[in-house]
């Protein structure tokens, strides 16, 4: 295994006196795509959420290439080559998808440069050109240019989720956060979702972390799987042996373990 | 030291004044979710008509008080129906621009009836003070009181125990549900604007006498009631009348401060009035809103 | 170049306009009527910006000169003119703050006044040339905002309201209060500038004063638009469509939400210097609440998040508040003449635009849905109870302010 | 690209040229304003907003105009009198009255109303050489004396230092407090009343108009031992002041502005009202044939408002315009009436004495009587003091 690109160590989190997680650990390797799974209310989504920096864990260290995730501020995130997508999709509903695009390069810029902004100076200039190449690249790999102009909030849903995952990448991220890509989606989509998810790793270099009720795709997709339930870590290994793992049947039972929530 | 004493007192006088207009600021944000610039307008509009009913035509005090309530809630209603619902789907800025332009409009109407004269009227409770502790509290001021409390007892039971209250919570908190579940918004919506103009007719027309009656009546008052309002906590009626008397009696007490002095007051009063709320953001009696990822 | 009148809705808009001020104008009332002319020219300038600037910033600058069509007309003096592009440039930084960034700000007056008291203060106390106290009455605000912007991370919706009306309160009693500074309530009068040398020989002190101004004015489009249609202003807007998202792609929400304060309040302050040097008389009690609500309404009538709303909205809200006059109309009842008065006028015309117009006059021309709403209802086409209910589900919570109208640029032409 | 650039700049040159071309001032004519038939004036008031009361001035002047044209005008000619509303804020009083004076091209202005709308704008109308006649009564504007301008209310002074020897008269060695509006009238009052009552003067105690009452002030007044309160504002403030004050059982005397103690007020503060006192250099008693005759004309020509001290202020004005307009004779100019206006001696009107200018001196009014509030009538006390 490479040095890992995201790494929980220990991490717990408690709302009131629930504990959402319990000593969690695992980690996301350089380009590998982890599935992090479970039942409702599992805690796969404030595990999310502690990446993100919404949620401060209470216990534990969140690594990222070298750095503790919780000293860094929300937006620091981002810089740090962690870029995330977002269940409700969250897109700029004043900005078209170009714009969508732009802003998602909002931290490959370290300062704000409000003087030069304000002035529109030549690094200015040039730096928009780039940002403006990218994105038009990244449109390009999503099938969205012939929308660029248009509202993203007004594109049909399948359109939105891939603006919203194509924010993500623009940034060019070491580790991108995937919240549930499979929802909404029908039965073709769902095919088309695992093979635009390996084909992102491939040319965008990046690991992929995705949050996921849909198990078969995880299975299917996944280089290693991660299961939560109670807030704890029941399983964490190769899809196959996962699956085949005891906890994880016993916390699935009741529910269907292979098709969706 | 009775001397402070007639500070506080006086302050909890003018407080309940601010603490009336506050309900029908907080009944209108409650059941359908506007800041009401023109709550103060309309009140002073409303009580105008009755000034005309009981003045003009000669009718006797508390008849003309009813039919003056009653016309301050028609027009809570026609002016929700005419000129709030076409701007509904609005952003909220939206909306404060309407009742902006209600604010203008009813003070140039009341203004172009009856002139910006001070105009007198009587209260219908007895001239005079009593004296106690060595202050003076004016009759006028215990009505004004007493039914500042009535009504924010009405406007909780109203929202509590009631059909009505019931529909006008499940109207802000879910439109769409409560649609479903057969309750017709409009109406809703149109009645909680006539009771808080009528609740706003009715501190009107009684603090008209304390105030003295001219069409900017109430636009000092509405700051303050605003401002308790939100201290309040913005959807509590109880929140309301306390956060009145807050301001008023912090408005009193400030002033007597030598430093302050009268000139400052007003800036004094609201700074204590942004501490507050930097210790406490949703307001003495607001509910913390769930912080949603 | 696209034609000015692109799409028939805009035509019929124009024609209807036209009718309904001829209308004002010949059938109702007797006196000729200045203020409703200026607000259709108002409105057929806001057509040609809106659809000039739709793509291409540079056209954003043309902004300043709406109000020029009317001074063309001889319908509005340049005093008044001069006032109009001031309250421009300062609904041009409430609209950062407000529009842009979603943050509701009652105080804007009061960043004008502290402006027009660096000037008056600077100038007539100290001697000092009134060209070069300008940025610095705006620097001055902007501190100020600052400190607002910061004071206002705490705050949202009604409490920020609250907040930002205890300021626009406060703000002019503490400034009077100091009278060894601001001279108290009796004010301070400023000796308005001569035009320099070259310009005096056909130039007036009044137009002198105009011309400042309208160099301000494009000045502050300009680097408006820079900020706005760059990282920054993508930035605004995304913190405020979308807070969580917006952290997500990496935006500190603190220093943006301070940056649009500080500039906004700068503008503010800019604005300030110019009233200060146009109107030549400064007192604190001339910027309390209800001068920062007309901003307010500025940019909500103008149109929400654009650069050339904040100039057609001045002009529209200017001429309503002022030189509309009272309607009287020709009949009479027992011999009483029925008349409404301007105040009225006024709000009723306010409530109307904001009705039929909810994205504000620029929204007219460069969104066409707005008038397929209309024509709808106007026709009587749609269901209200549904409509309510879409309406309660829909209604965006306060700070986050509806979708910019500003025709967003086609990226291909920068 | 380019073409569109050039495009831009060729607009907006046009445009920039087009403005200073139109707005080329013409300079104000001598002959402005008058025609064979009538004599245009103007005058900005606030005529919305919370001073909107004050718009009772130029409605009084409006209705000495009307009552002079139905009489059959000024030699020949009708007054056509413009007023323009500038809801009391300098930022509007200036383009208002700049278009008054550029685009209406009145002959002069009559009756611009308020002090702090006034500063904004006398220094400009001197200079752009048009006669005006200010509603204000504070002495800055006439002194120095600029030759264009005159004041047309009572000066602030004269009415103060009545007031303060009423008070050093009949209240010796009592301690005197101050409540007034905080503005700049309350300030100039203020200079004069610290140097006539040194440590007698206990306390100062300000409002706003947004303050909805004046509890907390009377208490102050009351804690700092105050004998004999002067007031200065409007006549709400005083009504609610003396109710205060009567509420908590505190049996002070009152001595208020003039404006403050009107119809309104008298009404309002009912009972309570019995014992205010007020200067004022106009005529009061109801009997008097010019009091008569104002009230006439203030019934006929301006239904709309009570008569009060505002409106009989812009009678006053109104009557001092007309007599100079009479006095200029056929031929008017702007220098024939300022001829007229600086020989002003009007004996006969609304005011006590005489109403006299000169060129050393821009406000007609010299005479003060003081007034006290009886059974709701006001009634002269004391003599008639004129000269300063």
């Amino acid at each position: 295994m490479t040095a890992s690109t995201l790494e929980f160590d220990g991490v717990s989190v408690a709302f009131g006196g629930v504990r959402a997680l319990d000593d969690v650990s695992f980690s996301v390797g350089e380009r590998e795509i982890v599935g992090l799974i479970g039942p409702n209310g599992a805690g796969k989504t404030t595990a999310f959420n502690c990446v993100s920096r919404f949620v401060r864990p209470q216990r534990g260290r969140l690594l990222a290439g070298g750095v503790d995730l919780t000293s860094v501020a929300p937006h620091e995130i981002a810089a740090l080559g962690i870029a995330r997508t977002f269940q409700g999709l969250e897109l700029f509903k004043s900005m078209t998808v170009a714009e969508t695009l732009l802003a998602g390069q909002h931290s490959r810029r370290r300062t704000m440069g409000a003087l030069s902004s304000a002035l529109r100076l030549p690094s200015v200039r040039r730096a928009e050109a780039v940002e403006i190449a990218h994105a038009r690249e990244v449109a390009d790999f999503f099938s969205i240019e012939q929308y660029w102009d248009r509202m993203a909030t007004e594109l049909p849903y399948g359109v939105q989720k891939r603006v919203d995952i194509a924010r993500a990448l623009v940034s060019a991220p070491r580790l991108l956060l995937l919240d549930e890509p499979a929802a909404g989606l029908n039965v073709e989509a769902l095919a088309e979702l695992a093979t635009v998810i390996r084909t992102i790793r491939a040319e965008f270099n990046t690991a992929v972390l995705l949050v996921e009720h849909h198990v078969a795709m995880v299975m299917e997709l996944c280089d290693r799987v991660c299961v939560l339930n109670f807030g704890r870590v029941i399983a964490d290994g190769r899809p196959e042996e996962v699956q085949r793992d005891p906890a994880v049947i016993e916390a699935y039972l009741g529910t269907k373990v292979t098709d969706d929530a | 030291m009775h001397l402070d004493l007639q500070l506080i007192t006086s302050g909890l006088a003018i407080g309940s004044v601010y603490g009336s207009i506050a309900l029908g600021l907080v009944l209108i944000y409650r059941s359908t979710g506007i800041l009401n610039f023109a709550q103060g307008e309309m009140a002073t509009f409303s009580t105008y008509i009755g000034w005309s009913f009981v003045v003009s035509v000669g009718m006797p005090y508390w008849v003309g008080f009813l039919l003056a309530v009653l016309a301050a809630f028609l027009l809570g209603a026609v002016v929700e129906r005419v000129a709030i619902r076409p701007v509904q789907n609005q952003p909220h800025l939206t909306v404060v621009i309407v009742t902006l332009g209600l604010f203008l409009l009813f003070n140039a109407l009341s203004l172009k009836f009856w002139h910006s004269d001070v105009r007198p009227f009587r209260s219908p409770f007895p001239s005079g003070s009593v004296h106690v502790l060595g202050t003076y509290i004016s009759w006028v001021s215990i009505g004004i009181f007493g039914v500042s409390l009535i009504s924010m007892a009405f406007v909780g039971i109203v929202f509590r125990f009631t059909k009505v209250g019931l529909a006008m919570r499940a109207v802000t908190s879910n439109p769409m549900a409560s649609a479903l579940m057969g309750i017709s918004n409009g109406r809703i919506l149109s009645l909680g604007w006539g009771l808080s103009a009528a609740v706003g007719a009715i501190a009107g027309m009684l603090a008209a006498n304390r105030l003295l009656l001219d069409p900017n009546m109430m636009q000092g008052v509405l700051l303050y009631a605003f401002a308790a309002a939100v201290i309040g906590g913005m959807t509590s009626p109880v929140g309301a009348v306390i956060g009145g008397l807050v301001m008023g009696v912090t408005n009193a007490l400030v002033s007597s401060v030598s430093w302050i002095g009268s000139d400052l007051s007003l800036a004094a009063t609201f700074i204590v009035l942004v501490l507050i709320l930097l210790v406490r953001p949703q307001g003495l009696f607001g509910r913390q809103i769930e912080v949603r990822v | 170049m696209r034609s000015v009148l692109h799409g028939h809705p805009r035509l019929v808009g124009l024609v209807i306009s036209a009718l309904v001020t001829w209308l004002l104008n010949e059938v109702l009332f007797p006196t000729p009527l200045n203020g409703y002319l200026v607000v259709l020219f108002a409105y057929v300038g806001g057509v040609v910006v809106a659809r000039l600037s739709r793509g291409d910033h540079r056209y954003a600058a043309l902004g300043p000169l709406v109000p020029l069509v009317f001074l063309a007309q001889n319908s509005i003096g340049v005093t008044e003119l001069t006032q109009i592009l001031i309250l421009a440039i300062a609904a041009l930084g409430l609209d950062l703050i407000t529009g842009w960034t979603g943050q509701l700000n009652l105080a804007q007056g009061i960043f004008i006044g502290l402006g027009a008291y660096v000037t008056a203060i600077l100038a007539s106390k100290h001697g000092w040339p009134i060209l070069l106290t300008l940025p610095l009455a705006g620097l001055v605000a902007a501190a100020a905002g600052l400190l607002l912007g910061v004071l206002a991370l705490r705050f949202d919706g009604v409490y920020l309201a609250v907040l930002t009306s205890a300021v626009a309160l406060a703000g002019p009693v503490l400034l009077l209060h100091y009278k060894s500074i601001t001279n108290g309530v009796n004010g301070i009068i400023v000796n308005q500038p001569q035009p320099p040398g070259a310009f005096a020989d056909w130039l007036d002190t009044d137009q002198w004063g105009y011309y400042v101004t309208v160099v301000m004015a494009i000045i502050a489009v300009c680097i408006s638009w820079n900020l706005l249609s760059g990282r920054i202003g993508r930035a605004l807007r995304a913190l405020r469509d979308s807070p969580i998202a917006a952290k997500g792609i990496g935006v500190d929400l603190t220093r943006y939400k301070v940056l649009a304060f500080a500039v906004g309040s700068f503008w503010a302050g800019l604005a300030g210097g110019l009233y200060a040097m146009t109107i030549g008389f400064v007192s604190a009690d001339s910027f309390g609440l209800f001068y920062s609500i007309q901003f307010l309404t500025i940019i909500v009538v103008g149109g929400l998040s654009t650069i050339s709303g904040a100039f057609v909205g001045a002009v529209v809200i200017y001429e309503l508040s002022t030189n509309v006059q009272t309607i009287g109309f020709a009949t009479t009842v027992n011999g009483v003449a029925l008349s409404i008065p301007q105040a009225a006028v006024y709000a009723i015309l306010l409530i109307l635009v904001v009705i039929f117009a909810p994205k504000g006059i620029i929204g007219i021309f460069s969104d066409k849905s707005d008038w397929s709403r209309l024509t709808q209802r106007l026709r009587g086409g749609h269901n209200r109870s549904t409509d309510v209910v879409q309406a309660q589900a829909d209604r965006p919570p306060i700070v986050r302010l509806d979708a910019p109208e500003d025709p967003h640029p086609a990226i291909t032409s920068y | 690209m380019p073409r569109k650039q050039a495009l831009i700049c060729l607009v907006a040159v046009t445009a920039v040229a087009l403005a200073g071309c139109s707005s080329k001032k013409a300079g104000s004519s001598s002959e402005d304003g008058v025609t064979s038939t009538t004599i245009h004036l103007g005058a900005v008031s606030p005529q919305s907003g919370a001073s909107a009361s004050f718009g009772d001035v130029t409605t009084g002047i409006k209705a000495y105009f009307d009552y002079t044209n139905a009489a059959g005008g000024i030699n020949g000619r009708k007054i056509d009198f413009t007023v323009l509303d500038d809801a009391y804020d300098p930022s509007k009083t200036v383009p208002q009255t700049e278009k008054l004076v550029t685009q209406d091209k009145v002959f002069a202005i009559t009756g611009n109303v308020g002090t702090k709308t006034s500063q904004a704008v006398y220094q400009r109308l001197n200079t752009e050489k048009v006669p005006s006649i200010m509603a204000s009564g504070d002495p800055t504007m006439v002194s120095p004396i600029l030759p264009y301008i005159f004041e047309g209310l009572a000066p602030l002074d004269a009415d103060i230092n009545e007031q303060i020897a009423y008070v050093k008269a009949t209240y010796p060695g009592k301690k005197v407090g101050f409540l007034a509006e905080n503005n700049d009238s309350a300030t100039n009052e203020l200079s004069l009343l610290t140097p006539a009552f040194g440590s007698l003067l206990v306390k100062q105690s300000t409002f706003l108009l947004t303050d909805p009452d004046l509890s907390s002030q009377i208490v102050a007044l009351k804690n700092a031992g105050a004998q004999v309160i002067i007031f200065n504002g409007v006549p709400k403030y005083l009504a609610l002041a003396v109710s205060e004050a009567r509420g908590q059982n505190w049996q002070v005397p009152f001595i208020s502005n003039n404006a403050s103690v009107d119809s309104s007020f008298l009404s309002t503060a009912g009972a309570q009202a019995d014992g205010v006192v007020t200067v004022t250099g106009f005529k009061t008693d109801p009997a008097d044939p010019e009091v008569v005759k104002a009230n006439d004309i203030l019934k006929q020509y301006a239904p709309s408002i009570t008569p009060g001290p505002l409106s009989q202020e812009g009678l006053a004005v109104g009557q001092i315009v007309v007599a100079a307009l009479k006095a200029a004779g056929k031929d008017l100019t702007r220098s024939s009436f300022l001829s007229a206006l600086n020989a002003t001696n009007i004996s006969s009107g609304v005011f006590i004495g005489q109403a006299t200018m000169s060129p050393t001196k821009h406000n007609p009014y010299g005479c003060e009587q003081a007034l006290q509030v009886k059974s709701g009538v006001l009634a002269p006390i004391g003599d008639v003091t004129c000269g300063s």
